[in-house]
C-alpha cells in the first residue's frame, strides 16, 4: 500500500522538478506512440473499412486472423521485427534497430490489427441503408469510404484510443528494438520495468502515474470528437 | 574525437547505478557517448553477436569464453568484481549458517528448505548451477522446494521472502534490498565469502571480423580506458549506499 | 432521343430462392413520369434499387442510355438518385444533409438559396429547419429532409419509394407538385412507387402494377392504360359488340371527388379488385349522373394469361 | 530472419513432442487468462451498458476515465495488485500472490477497461429504436440490458477477443503477481519473455507462434457466434 | 369503471428550447378507440411516447388507472404497448420477434397457434413469413410484422404510430379489423396516430385533431366529435338561428363514396382546410343529392382561441 501513496507524490515531485529523465521518456513514449498511432491509422482504417464493407470471399476469415493478431505477443513483434532490423538482417542497412521509429515500427505492427479489427466492427454495425443513402447521392467508391470512417466515427474513436492504449503500455517491442537506451529510446513504460527491476516500486508506481496523466491528456483532447456523434 | 558507442550489458551494471556513474565521465573525458543496453547476459551475448552492439559488459565467464571461441568477440578482458551472498530467513530452518556452500547445499535439499533459483540463464543462475555442480548435487529441476522464478535479482529476493526461502543473491543487490527495508531485511546473510561466491565481469569487444561495420576502435578506447589504473580507481570509488560494491582487478 | 432512358430485358431477381422480381421487357421513356404500385412484398422497392443500379438483377439487363450501368459508372451515380422507402439522414444538421450530395459533386459550397428552395419544396420552412440536427425531426419531416437532399441535386432520373408514406396531406401535395416540376424544370425522368393510389394517380402519368415480381400491365409502346382510363373506356350499361381482344368487366363506383387543387373532377372506380380513375372537369364528372357504389362497366384490352 | 524460421521449427517441435515445459505454460496461460476473462466480462458487461445505455450526469466524464483506463501499464497493475496481495499488503493473508487466481485478478484489472469500453460504444451505437421498442414490447430494466447486449453482440464480440487479445499478450502483471515461477505460474508470455532475456530469440518466437495459435483456435470457435448477426 | 383509463393534466413537453405539446387537459376513457391527426411535427409521436411512459413529459402528470407511471412500473410495461413510426425489428427470426414479447410476459414458449395467428391477423402468411429472418422483408411487411409483435400481446392498451403508412390497401383493412378486435376481443383501449383521414375516420370513434402541439378540439366530456361529423352537422343551405356557441363554416363537398368493406357511403367534406365525412348508409348518401364540388355549411361548437 505505501508504494502506492509514495508513488502518487513521487509522481507529483517528479513533473513539478522536471526530471530531465522522465521528460526524455515522456518525449520518446509521445514520439514513438505518435509515429506508430500515424501509420497505424493510414493503413489501418482503409483497410479495416475494406474487411468490415466488403462482401468478397474469405473475408469471415480474414477477419478471424486479424482477430488472432490481437493476440500478437509484443515480445514476438519486438523479436520479428529485430530479426529484420538487426545488422545482419535484411534491412540492418537502415540503421532502424535502437531508435524511434524503429520502435515506432513495431508499435504500428501492434496497434494495426487493434485498429482494423475494430473498424471493421464499427463500420459493420453501421445502418444498412447508410451505404445505399450515400451511393444515391452520387458517392464514388473513395468518397463512400470517407463518409462511412466519419459516420463510424464513435467506433473509429473506439479503435484509436484502445490501440493508443496498447501502443503506449508494450514493454516488449520498446525493449527489443528500441533498446531502452537512456535519453534516447528509454519510454516511460521501459523505464518503469527497470525500475520495477530495480525494485524501485514507488519510482515505478510514479511513471506508471504520469504514463496514464498522458493518456489522460490524451482522451481530454478527444472528448469534443464525441460530441454531436450522438444525441 | 567523438561518436557513439553501442553497448549491451547485463541489468546488474546498469540497475546498480555505475553506467550511470561511469558514462558521463568517460564522455567528459574521451568525447564518446556511451550508450547501452541492459538485457540478460544471454541477450547480451547475442546482441553483439548479431553485431547490433559494439561492445558488451557481463559476467558470465562459461558463455563469454564461448562467445570468444565462436568468433563473436575479441579482446576479453575481466575489469571487476562483486560477490554473491546465500541468503534466507534469519531463522535458518535448514540450518546452514556456518557451514560450506557444499554442506548447505546438501543440507537445503535434506530439510527441503524453499530455495529460489533466478531460472533465467543469467549470470547469477549461471553461477547457481555452477555451485550445485562442484558441490556434487543434481540441480533439483522438478523438486517442489526449488522455485525458478526467471525474473530479475530484485524480484526473485521478493519471491523469496514472500515463500520465506533461501536465495543467491549479489550483493550490490542485497545492499539496495537491505536499505529498502530499513536495515532489517526479511533475508539476511548466511553464507558469504567462499572464493567461489566471486562474480567476475568482463568486457568483450565484438569482432571487427565479423561484423565490419562495428566501431572496434570506440570499443577498444572504451575496454582501455575501464582496465586503466584510472578507471579502476573510478570502479573502486563506486558506493552503493556508502559501500563499495565492484573491486577492480583487471590485469 | 427516341431511344428509351431505361431498357430492361429478361430482368429476374432473386433473394435466395424466393424470386421477388420477374420482368421480361420494360422500357421507360425519357420525361415520364411512371407510377409503381402493387400489394406489399411485390417488388416496388426491390425494381427501384435495381433501377438505382444499386443492386445488380440475379438475370437479365438493365440498360441505361443504351448501355449497362453499375453503382460505380459516373453517369449513372451522379444522374440517378432514389428516396429509399425509409430513408437515413447522415448524422449531421439538415442543412449538411441537404448539401452532402452537392458536396460530391464537386460544386463546391452549396448556395444557401439552393438549400432554403429546396426545403420549401418540401414545405419545411429553411428558417426553422435549417438549424436542426438529423434527429431533432418528426418521421414525417425526416423524410421530407431527404426528399429534398435529392430534389436539390437536380438530378436526371429521380426514383421515389413511397415519397408520401407518414407525410400530411399538405404536404403530399407540395411534394407532388415538386415531382411534376422536376419533370419540367429539368427534363427530369420519375419512377414513384406509392401505396396512395389518389395520390399516384394525380400525380403519374401512368401506373404500372406489380404484382409478385411481375408487371400486371405490360407497359411497352403503345402503353395500355392500366389503371387510369380514358372516358371512352367506361359504359354505364352492359357494352356488346367490342372489336376483337377487347373484354368488358363490371365495376363499381367507388367515389366521385373535387380536387381542391386544380378545381377538377374525378371518379373512382373498382372492378376485380382493382383501382381505376377518371379525371375530368368537374361539369362532365356531375354530368355523367354517376352515383356512388352504382354498377358500370369499363372495356379493358384483354389481359394476356400470366 | 533465421530466427523466424527456427521459430517456426521450433514451434512444430515443441508441440509434436509434447514438451512438457511448453504446455505448463499453456496451461497456466489458458486457465488465469480464462479466469480473467470471465471475471472481466461478468463485470464489464453490464458496467459498459450502462456507460454507454445510461443518461446520467457525468457519464462522459466517465467514460474519459475508462477510456484513459485503456493506458494502464501492466506493469503498474502489477505492482499494485502486488501491493495488496504481498504478505505486507491488506489482502495478504489471502495468499494469492505467486498463484494462477492471483495472476486472475490483476488481468481482470487490465480487461475491465477494454471491455467496459467497447462495450459502451457497441451499446452506443445501436439503433436508437431499439431501446423503445424492447420498452414498448414490456421489458424490464433488466431484460433490457440482457437484450440490448445481445443485440450489441458483434461489438460484445469485438471486446471480448481485444480484451482477451490483451491478456494473453501481457508480461507485466504476470511477472510481478504471478511471479514466473516454473512449472507453477510461468504462462506463455513470461516464457518469452524469459527465453529473450537469454538469448534464445528462436525459442521464443516458437512460444509467440504458440501463443498465436492458441489465439486462433479461440477464434475459431467465436466464428460461429459471428454467424447470423449480419444479414 | 367510470374513471378514465389516462388522465392528463397541464401536460407540457419541450425539445431542448422548442415546445413540441402543449396539452392542459385530456381524458381517455376505457375501451375507446381514438384517432390523432394531424401535420407532420405536431406532436402525435411525442404525445404517444409519452401515453407509452416511454418518455416522461418535460411537465404535466399523466395518470394511468389514477396513478403516475414510469417505463419500470409493471403494469404500465405489462399493459401498455406502442408500435413505433418506424418499427424495429431485433437481429433474428420473424417468429422470434414475434414471440419475444410473449416471452419476457414469462408465459412460457409461446404457442404456435397464437404466432400463427397474430400474423394471419395483419395479412402475412404464416407459413411463408414465419421463417423469414427480420432482413428478409419488405417495408410494409416489417411493419406488418411489428404489429403482429404488438397484437400477440393482447395488451390492455395498444398505441399505433401510424400503422398504415406503407402499407397496401388490403392490409390496411386487415389491420383496422384487427384493431377493432382488440377492443372487442379483449377489451383494449386504442390511440392511433395516422395521416390517411379516410382509413382513420373508418377505424376509430372520434379523431382529434394536433396541430403545433395543442389539441385542436378539446376532448373532454362530452366529446365534441372533431373531424367526424354527425347528419345534423350538414347543411345544404347557410343556416341562421344556431344556439350560442356554435358557428357555421362554408365547406366543399370534396367526395362521395362507396365503401367496399360494409356496403355503407361516406362523404368528405372539406372545410377551412380541415377534413370532415360523414358515414351513412348508401341511400341517404344518395339521398343527399350531393354534388363534388357543391357548397354546403358545417354547423360547428365554436372553438376557444389558441
Ligand atoms: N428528439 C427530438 N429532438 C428535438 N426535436 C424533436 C425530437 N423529436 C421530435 N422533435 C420535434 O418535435 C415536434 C413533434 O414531433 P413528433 O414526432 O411528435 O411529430 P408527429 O406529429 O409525430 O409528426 P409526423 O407526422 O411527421 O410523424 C416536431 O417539430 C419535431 O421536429
Ligand atoms: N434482403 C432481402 N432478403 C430476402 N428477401 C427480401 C429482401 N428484401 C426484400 N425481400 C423480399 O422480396 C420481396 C420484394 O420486396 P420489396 O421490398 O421489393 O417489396 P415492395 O414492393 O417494395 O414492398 P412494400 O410495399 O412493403 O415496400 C418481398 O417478398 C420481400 O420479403
Ligand atoms: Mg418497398
Ligand atoms: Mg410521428
Amino acid at each position: 500500500m505505501n508504494y502506492i501513496l509514495e508513488g502518487l507524490v513521487q509522481a507529483f515531485r517528479l513533473l513539478a522538478r522536471g526530471d530531465p529523465e522522465t521528460f526524455s521518456a515522456l518525449e520518446a513514449t509521445v514520439r514513438s506512440s505518435s509515429l506508430a498511432m500515424l501509420a497505424s491509422l493510414v493503413l489501418g482504417l482503409p483497410l479495416g473499412f475494406v474487411l468490415g464493407h466488403g462482401r468478397f470471399r474469405g473475408r469471415r476469415l480474414l477477419r478471424t486472423l486479424v482477430d488472432t493478431c490481437l493476440a500478437l505477443p509484443t515480445v514476438l513483434i519486438g523479436l520479428v521485427v529485430y530479426s529484420f532490423l538487426s545488422r545482419r538482417g535484411p534491412l540492418g542497412d537502415w540503421g532502424m534497430l535502437f531508435t524511434l521509429p524503429g520502435l515506432a515500427i513495431g508499435q504500428a505492427i501492434l496497434a494495426l490489427p487493434v485498429v482494423m479489427a475494430l473498424t471493421a466492427t464499427a463500420v459493420e454495425g453501421l445502418d444498412r441503408r447508410l451505404g445505399l443513402t450515400l451511393l444515391t447521392l452520387g458517392a464514388s467508391r473513395r468518397q463512400l469510404a470517407l463518409t462511412t470512417l466519419w459516420e463510424a466515427r464513435q467506433g473509429l474513436l473506439a479503435a484509436a484510443v484502445n490501440a493508443y492504449g496498447r501502443v503506449v503500455t508494450e514493454v516488449g517491442i520498446a525493449m527489443m528494438v528500441g533498446g531502452n537506451i537512456k535519453w534516447h529510446t528509454r519510454t516511460v513504460t521501459t523505464a518503469i520495468a527497470l525500475e520495477t527491476g530495480k525494485g524501485e516500486f514507488a519510482q515505478g508506481i510514479a511513471l506508471g502515474i504520469i504514463l496514464l496523466g498522458l493518456a489522460l491528456l490524451v482522451n481530454l483532447g478527444l472528448i469534443r470528437l464525441r460530441r454531436g456523434a450522438t444525441p | 574525437a567523438g561518436g557513439q558507442l553501442m553497448m549491451a550489458t547485463t541489468t546488474s551494471t546498469d540497475d546498480t547505478g555505475l553506467l550511470n556513474y561511469l558514462a558521463p565521465i568517460f564522455q567528459k573525458e574521451t568525447g564518446i557517448e556511451l550508450k547501452w543496453t541492459a538485457t540478460g547476459t544471454g541477450k547480451a551475448l547475442e546482441l553483439g553477436k548479431n553485431c547490433d552492439v559494439d561492445v558488451v559488459l557481463v559476467h558470465a565467464p562459461g558463455a563469454e569464453k564461448k562467445f570468444v571461441e565462436s568468433g563473436a568477440g575479441v579482446n576479453r578482458r575481466q575489469v571487476m568484481y562483486n560477490d554473491f551472498v546465500l541468503l534466507g530467513p534469519a531463522d535458518d530452518p535448514a540450518g546452514i549458517k556456518g557451514k560450506t556452500m557444499a554442506q548447505a547445499l546438501a543440507s537445503l535439499r535434506q530439510h527441503k528448505a524453499i530455495f529460489v533459483s533466478r531460472g533465467d540463464k543469467s549470470g547469477t543462475h549461471m553461477m547457481e548451477l555452477g555451485l550445485w555442480k562442484k558441490a556434487g548435487e543434481q540441480v533439483p529441476d522438478k523438486e517442489s522446494w526449488y522455485v525458478q522464478a526467471g525474473q530479475g535479482m530484485y524480484k526473485t529476493l521478493i519471491l523469496a521472502s514472500e515463500k520465506k526461502g533461501y536465495t543467491l543473491c549479489d550483493r550490490g543487490t542485497f545492499f539496495k534490498f537491505e536499505a529498502d527495508n530499513q536495515g532489517h531485511p526479511p533475508l539476511v546473510v548466511l553464507l558469504e565469502g567462499e572464493p567461489e561466491l566471486l562474480n567476475q565481469y568482463s568486457v568483450i569487444e565484438v569482432n571487427p571480423a565479423a561484423c565490419p561495420k562495428a566501431k572496434q576502435d570506440l570499443a577498444k578506447r572504451f575496454s582501455d580506458w575501464l582496465a586503466s589504473p584510472h578507471g579502476q580507481k573510478l570502479m573502486a570509488d563506486f558506493k552503493v549506499y556508502g559501500k563499495q560494491l565492484f573491486t577492480p582487478n583487471a590485469q | 432521343m427516341s431511344e428509351p432512358l431505361y431498357q430492361v430485358r429478361g430482368l429476374v431477381h432473386h433473394y435466395g430462392p424466393l424470386p421477388a422480381l420477374d420482368i421480361p421487357r420494360l422500357e421507360i421513356p425519357r420525361g415520364a413520369v411512371i407510377g409503381l404500385a402493387g400489394p406489399n412484398g411485390s417488388g416496388k422497392s426491390t425494381l427501384l434499387r435495381i433501377l438505382a443500379f444499386l443492386e445488380a438483377p440475379s438475370q437479365g439487363r438493365v440498360l441505361f442510355e443504351g448501355a449497362p450501368r453499375g453503382p460505380e459508372s459516373p453517369d449513372a451515380r451522379q444522374g440517378i438518385t432514389l428516396l429509399l422507402q425509409e430513408p437515413y439522414l447522415l448524422k449531421r444538421g439538415v442543412v449538411a444533409n441537404l448539401a452532402y450530395g452537392l458536396k460530391l459533386r464537386g460544386r463546391g459550397r452549396a448556395r444557401q438559396e439552393q438549400l432554403d428552395q429546396a426545403l420549401e419544396w418540401v414545405g419545411l420552412a429553411p428558417r426553422e429547419f435549417g438549424r436542426r440536427r438529423w434527429y431533432e425531426l418528426s418521421g414525417g419531416e425526416a423524410k421530407r429532409v431527404a426528399l429534398a437532399a435529392r430534389l436539390v441535386l437536380k438530378p436526371r432520373v429521380l426514383l421515389l419509394d413511397e415519397p408520401t408514406a407518414g407525410v400530411d396531406a399538405p404536404s403530399a401535395e407540395l411534394i407532388r407538385r415538386a415531382a411534376l416540376r422536376a419533370r419540367e424544370q429539368w427534363g427530369a425522368t420519375l419512377v414513384v412507387a406509392s401505396h396512395d393510389l389518389t395520390w399516384l394517380g394525380r400525380t403519374v402519368d401512368q401506373i404500372w402494377g406489380l404484382e409478385y415480381g411481375h408487371l400486371a400491365a405490360a407497359p411497352p409502346a403503345p402503353p395500355t392504360p392500366a389503371l387510369a382510363i380514358t372516358p371512352q373506356a367506361l359504359y354505364l350499361r352492359q357494352p356488346t359488340d367490342l372489336g376483337p381482344g377487347r373484354v368488358s368487366v363490371p365495376c363499381r363506383v367507388a367515389g366521385l371527388s373535387w380536387e381542391p387543387e386544380d378545381g377538377r373532377g374525378r371518379v373512382d372506380l373498382l372492378a376485380e379488385g382493382r383501382a381505376y380513375c377518371l379525371r375530368l372537369p368537374l361539369e362532365e364528372v356531375r354530368g355523367l349522373g354517376l352515383q356512388p357504389g352504382q354498377q358500370a362497366w369499363l372495356v379493358l384490352d384483354e389481359r394476356p394469361a400470366a
